[in-house]
């Protein structure tokens, strides 16, 4: 490690009216050094790396790059200066191709004057080899599913060939594999001399592929450890400012049949799945990046409409053709795609909450705010929101606290039954503990809970039982005593190759 | 022809009254077999080119001679109305007769007319400076008609107001000038606002409420044209002021008439489009047979007040016979 | 500068958007300077009659804008309002002068802007189709259809009867201007105090999110425009009320100005955001100039350059009222 | 049915949008359709001299549209594309009657719309004001300055000269067709082989995404009502050219008409997409309907009528082309 780091933090500060995001924030990463930064949510990481990709301006402090001072003024400024980054939430144009999203700012061109697109589909294909061959830089970025549309953020990223790559949550979509590939092209720029700052939720990650992180807790620095040094419960810790209790799986699950689901098909991808649901079962759907699971819970929260196929609830046969019949029938949905089908930006967390139970809070017609206030409060307390401003419009809050609204969302509606897709994506491990814990509640509480992750370990720890989905359809069913990581994964991976290339199908383009 | 001079309707030289047609011109000649005519005008959505139309079809069927009369979907659509008026260029009438929506918005029409060589008579209001023919009436005396009145019926002068129609629309602009210049020289009299109308009768009693308010001493308005006096008129009685203040309109649709009858309208100036129609037609026809008119044929117009609304409002031969009277005595 | 650097300026605001927001105090100064400026310029320009005048003459504008306001919250805009009102107008006044009672014909006309509005809506939401130009066909064929229906004349001599419930005034103000305030009152409970109002927040904030967390999309955003085809019929009855005749070209431009009204008033064209009281604000402001510069006897052509000059001037000391709010 | 499932269905075109898009494709049909209507109810409709009519006729408001489109894309609105035509109109007229030789002439017209774009521009990037609003105060605005220096006339007795420049024909073809074809094809280039347009579909789409490339956002915002403006002024060119004169009124309702060809061609209001194919097809349907409609000798409240209609019809049909497609 040199003397001078390649990147310095000094006496960060940076001031949101009514919230101090960050306060006097240092520390250092070498050149050629992989630094995890870790936090709970709205600790301020993003904060952070938003500052050091020239998106805000610090408050107070100053960023030095190879111990000299550099004013990273906007994103032109801070790319100039070799900062590349990868954003939290998806930074892309839909309607632009894959590699016309990668070089968006600064393309590459033909005499000044035409874009090159050829030399830029060229390029864009060389950066994403590494991570998915599969993408096609000419398609339209719209097309793409949400976990190939993070890889193509993550390769242009690389394509600046930049001094400092920072990574907020790169792997929010992407299922291990796709993690380990990324993972080898970390090393490979290590080995370049870059020097990487990665934040995930994912600790385990953190602990593979980074020597040191660096601790957040409320806008201050906790710490700065070396990851050989330190344990896993030791660094959560540091996170949460308090130890977290192992919890252990506990089953609520009932033998009352609560949904059942009989031979539903899409007209796109699901093909044929039948399940049963219980009163108080926490049912885990696990399966590769395009196996169906979102859109077998579209079907089910009644976004999408079935092409065939039965459901009924405790018995009598439902029809959801839209997610008010969903709904009115208790089923809610915790999409996967937050900012998108999730929230109401400029509204407030109460709102946000409220939306899915107005007839609830407005029994006669007109708004109770004082109960919905109430309700409100309760609510965001149980699922443990920060910073408790229920009045502050919800973009203004960290992803994972996002979230934590739109879960509050069904539990104000009073929803049965409750399908979570990738519950903890982008969530820290303090509230991901919380909210399995909650979905724990929700079963014990007589709920009926589906779990689509792509997180094996989360499913592990939830599930009472786990359907493992391919192509559309459900591949096996696996009871608790039976889960295991090797036993999903031996089910979710299609048979041969050629069934691969037709599951992966939409994504190969041409 | 290229050297003819910019046409000013109003003073061009080379004119003659609607009245000497048959004793210039004689009876009406006979038309080649097949003549049709076209005419196109600036809208329908206001009476007085309705009644234009009418009068077209009135004398084309008199004469058995099919008139096609189309008009802009609205006021100020100007390159629609060049379309239309293309159109009829191409499907071969022997003559048009066209009321542009500005002076500018038709030129081209008179060029490729002239190379179909089919005679265009420029048929009131906006003047197209090309124009060889022109039938209508002189828009400005509009103005001093009513500016005439004042000064005889108020002799003791006082503050008169004016409501124009759209900003920079030709007979809006004539139209205000003569009145604001005829009275202002009589000396008695103060205009105390000139405000934009639209043509719109809301927007004219909105502004005429806000001149009352300010001046309730005024003793009359001057409207571009009837709609807006119309609106002017609801907005004199809302203020109980419909004993002091004359309000005067421009066209002399029927609403004007009916209004001017019930003792609300003080009175219109009637340009008689029915009867400028009739004339159009007929000068327009003279010219297929290969007459040679005079320039401008100038048509009638009258102040209507309720003492002489009966006259002017009977069927059209009677108006015809009355104006014809008015035409003899110099009137 | 860009919209970013914009949002983190614009964020102290947030917390107070469900009060009294700084936005429409923005508006509210805004309003307050246009006042004042013409009130040292128009001797006689606070006159009590003259300011009663204000809101008379505002009372219409402030009427289609209430409506505009809730659609432009859904995310669409309505550029039909006036062909509504003009068709509603004139079949209104038919029945009226063919002898059918108040009630019936009143009804009649709230009906054809039910109707219109519905149109708008099925065709923006079953249909999928843009808003824009939508309400800019259903602009040309309502308009077309008041025209054939009345053959283009105006319908006259509406019974005395019917205009005097529109021309009346109740302590001291015009019944219209009380109509439209009690309109402007229930709009601002349905915003602030119903589902509805909640709904329409979330399908212009977040139509897709809206969609997954139960709300009738389809539903409200036809509702929001029903409701702005029954204001346009409203203000169709007023208008008709006080002018005694029915016209078939009335209403014509109406939408710009209900559109400023609710821009001023800090209506987002991107739908999610608008506010009641910054659309009356700015109806008032709009109507105020009209008067203002009325009064000073302004010529036509710089009356134009004026209204052109005022828009983008509120729009700015509102930007700047805000950036320091 | 809403908005959500048309998402859904709609994807599997999403590859083919950067070739000849579906969407052009529907438009195409609808105006085929159209043409297959008029051809068998007028006689002589396809007649050489027709066509060649209605390219002319639609080669005005092609010009203003494909500014329009722009904008659109960019994510904003022009409404002062009319007033902006009379301003650039005027001046380059009266330049030209006081004897300025014809380049300056028009290079100060075409200043003139470059200088009306970039106010426009600076107001909504820089102030950050809402589009809609800031072109409805500079349409009152810039028509007042037209109306105020010509004191409201027509400037008439254009040298000759200079309307043979735009009058002419080259290879059949009326030179403001080819004039508006090579600006549409310099259009094409630019949305689809430069950075620019690139920049102009990322505004539009996600701004934010944008800011965070580097994408210049201001810069490309006021570039896309410069190009609007300096179209404006082409088209008054143009048009005072054929007309002879130039009037302070000239352009009246263009940006409806302009806003029309652009959307039926498959811009979205809310930003990010659009198609210069789409509009110049737009604008050609417009120009037919138009045409067709005059031939048939409909009366004109029908027009009327049958033009809303049409607008919708030809969003319906693109509608139901798209959702085959
Ligand atoms: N633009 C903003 N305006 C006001 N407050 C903000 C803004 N951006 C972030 N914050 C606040 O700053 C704090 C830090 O947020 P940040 O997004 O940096 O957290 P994070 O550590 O990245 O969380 P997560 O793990 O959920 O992504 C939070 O309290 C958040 O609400
Ligand atoms: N935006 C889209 N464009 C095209 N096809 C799509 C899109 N979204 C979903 N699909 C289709 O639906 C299939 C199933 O997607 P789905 O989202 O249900 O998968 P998933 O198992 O939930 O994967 P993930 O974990 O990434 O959400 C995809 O393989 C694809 O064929
Ligand atoms: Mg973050
Ligand atoms: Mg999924």
């Amino acid at each position: 490690m040199s003397v001078i780091s390649r990147l310095q933090f000094k006496g960060i500060s940076k001031v949101f009216p009514a919230v101090r995001a960050l306060s006097d924030v240092s520390f250092s990463v070498g050149a050629g050094e992989i630094h995890g930064l870790l936090g709970e949510n709205g600790a301020g990481k993003s904060t952070l790396l938003r500052i050091l990709s020239g998106v805000y301006r610090p408050t107070a402090g100053s960023v030095l790059i190879d111990g000299r001072p550099v004013m990273l003024n906007n994103p032109v400024a801070a790319r100039a200066a070799g900062v590349a980054m990868i954003h939290q939430e998806l930074q892309q144009v839909p309607r632009l191709s894959v590699a016309q999203n990668m070089f968006l700012g600064h393309p590459l061109t033909r005499g000044g004057i035409f874009v090159a697109r050829r030399e830029q589909e060229r390029r864009a294909a060389e950066a994403l080899a590494a991570l998915d061959p599969t993408i096609d830089p000419a398609a339209p970025l719209g097309s793409l599913k949400v976990a190939q549309r993070q890889i193509v953020e993550i390769a242009r990223a690389l394509l600046d060939r930049a001094r400092i790559v920072a990574m907020d949550e790169p792997t929010s979509s992407l299922t291990p594999s796709e993690f380990k590939r990324l993972a080898e092209v970390i090393a490979r720029l290590a080995r370049d001399g870059v020097a990487v700052v990665y934040v995930s939720h994912k600790l385990d990650e953190v602990f593979g592929i980074c020597q040191r992180a660096t601790i957040m807790r409320d806008g201050v620095v906790v710490g700065s450890v070396d990851l050989a040094q330190v344990s896993e419960k030791a660094v959560v810790s540091m996170m949460v400012g308090r130890e977290l209790a192992q919890e252990q799986h506990r089953s609520h699950a009932s033998s009352e049949v609560r949904l059942s689901v009989r031979c539903l098909a899409s007209a796109t991808k699901v093909r044929d799945v039948s399940f049963d649901l219980h009163r108080g079962e926490v049912l885990g759907i696990a399966g590769l990046v395009g196996s169906g699971r979102t859109e077998l819970l579209r079907l089910l929260a009644g976004a999408d409409r079935a092409s065939s196929g039965t459901v009924e609830i405790d018995g009598k046969a439902v029809k959801l053709s839209n997610p008010r019949d969903a709904i009115a029938a208790g089923i809610g949905l915790v999409p996967e795609e937050r900012k998108r089908e999730g929230i109401v930006p400029l509204r407030s967390i109460s709102n946000n909450m409220a939306l899915a139970s107005m007839g609830v809070f407005a029994p006669r017609g007109v708004i109770d705010h004082t109960r919905l206030k109430r309700v409100a409060a309760e609510k965001m307390k149980r699922v443990n929101l920060r910073p408790f401003l229920l009045d502050r419009p919800i973009r203004l809050f960290s992803g994972g606290n996002q979230q934590k609204a739109i879960i509050g969302r069904w539990l104000a509606a009073g929803t049965r039954i409750l399908l979570f897709d990738e519950p903890t994506r982008g969530i820290d491990v303090g509230a991901k503990a919380e909210i399995y814990h909650l979905i724990e509640e929700l079963a014990a509480e007589g709920n009926s809970v589906v779990v689509v992750s792509s997180e094996l370990p989360e499913v592990i720890r939830l599930a009472d039982r786990v359907l493992v989905m391919r192509d559309g359809t459900v591949a096996a069913e696996l009871d608790r005593a039976d889960l295991n990581e090797q036993a999903i994964a031996a089910h979710a991976i299609p048979q041969s190759e050629t069934q691969a290339g037709k599951a992966q199908g939409h994504r190969a383009g041409a | 022809s290229a050297d003819l001079a910019p046409l000013n309707s109003d003073t061009e030289k080379d004119r003659i009254d609607w009245s000497q047609l048959e004793a210039k011109f004689g009876a009406f000649p006979k038309l080649p077999d097949g003549t049709k005519a076209g005419a196109v005008s600036k809208t329908l959505t206001n009476e007085y080119w309705r009644s234009l139309g009418e009068g077209y079809k009135s004398f084309g069927d008199r004469v058995a001679v099919p008139v096609v009369y189309q008009a802009a979907q609205s006021e100020g659509d100007q390159l629609g109305q060049l379309t239309i008026a293309e159109g009829l260029v191409t499907q071969g009438y022997n003559v048009l007769l066209v009321s542009p929506q500005t002076d500018s918005n038709l030129q081209p029409i008179m060029e490729q007319a002239k190379a179909a060589n089919v005679p265009v008579v420029n048929v009131n209001d906006a003047v197209i400076p090309q124009a060889e023919h022109y039938v209508g009436n002189v828009q400005r005396d509009n103005g001093v008609r009513v500016a005439k009145w004042f000064i005889k019926n108020r002799p003791d002068g006082g503050k008169v107001a004016i409501v124009e129609g759209q900003a920079g629309v030709y007979a809006a602009v004539q139209r205000t000038d003569g009145f604001k210049t005829t009275i202002t020289e009589a000396g008695k009299f103060e205009v105390v606002a000139s405000v934009p109308g639209n043509w719109d009768r809301q927007t004219s009693y909105d502004a005429a409420t806000n001149i009352l308010q300010q001046h309730p001493d005024l003793i009359g308005f001057y409207a571009n044209n009837d709609g807006m006096a119309l609106g002017i008129v609801e907005a004199v009685k809302a203020a109980g002021l419909q004993d002091k203040v004359a309000v005067f309109g421009t066209d002399g649709i029927s609403d004007a008439y009916a209004s001017i009858r019930a003792g609300e309208l003080t009175g219109t100036v009637d340009s008689f489009p029915v009867l400028t129609g009739e004339v159009a037609l007929e000068s327009a026809l003279r010219l297929v047979a290969g007459q040679k008119l005079p320039r401008v044929v100038a048509t009638p117009q009258a102040l209507i007040t309720k003492d002489n609304a009966d006259r002017y409002s009977g069927a059209g031969d009677a108006v015809r016979k009355a104006l014809l009277e008015d035409a003899a005595t110099g009137n | 500068m860009t919209d970013i650097t914009e949002h983190t300026a614009a964020r102290p605001r947030a917390e107070f958007l469900h009060r009294f927001s700084v936005r429409d105090a923005g508006t509210l100064i805004g309003l307050v300077v246009i006042l004042a400026v013409f009130g040292v310029l128009v001797p006689g320009f606070f006159a009590e009659r003259n300011l009663i005048n204000i809101l008379q003459q505002s009372s219409i504008n402030a009427c289609l804008a209430l409506g505009m306001t809730l659609v432009i919250i859904s995310g669409g805009i309505d550029l039909s309002v006036g062909p509504t009102a003009a068709l509603s107008a004139v079949i209104s006044a038919s029945m009226l002068v063919a002898g059918v009672p108040f009630p019936l014909a009143i009804a009649a006309g709230f009906a054809i802007g039910l109707v219109c509005g519905l149109l708008n809506g099925v065709l923006v939401a079953y249909v999928g189709l843009q808003p824009f130009i939508v309400t800019l066909g259903t602009l040309s064929t309502y308009r077309a259809l008041a025209l054939i229906y009345t053959g283009g004349n105006p319908v006259l001599g509406l019974p005395a009867g019917f205009r005097a419930i529109f021309n009346g005034s109740l302590f001291g103000l015009p019944l219209a201007v009380i109509i439209v305030a009690v309109v402007a009152l229930i709009a601002w409970i349905i915003l602030k105090k119903t589902p509805f109002g909640e709904y329409l927040l979330a399908v212009g904030g977040n139509e897709e999110a809206a969609y997954i967390a139960g709300v009738p999309i389809a539903r409200t955003k036809i509702a929001a425009y029903m409701i702005s085809g029954l204001l346009a019929a409203l203000a169709a009855q007023i208008l008709i009320g006080r002018l005694g005749a029915a016209e078939p070209i009335l209403g014509n431009l109406w939408e710009l100005d209900a559109i400023a009204a609710a821009a001023i008033g800090g209506a987002s064209l991107m739908g999610g955001k608008g506010s009641v009281v910054g659309t009356i604000l700015g109806a008032v402001i709009l109507g105020t100039m009209r008067n203002g510069l009325t009064l000073m006897n302004v010529q036509s052509f710089y009356q134009l350059l004026a209204t052109g000059l005022i828009i983008l001037a509120a729009m700015l000391i509102d930007r700047v009222t805000r950036g320091r709010g």
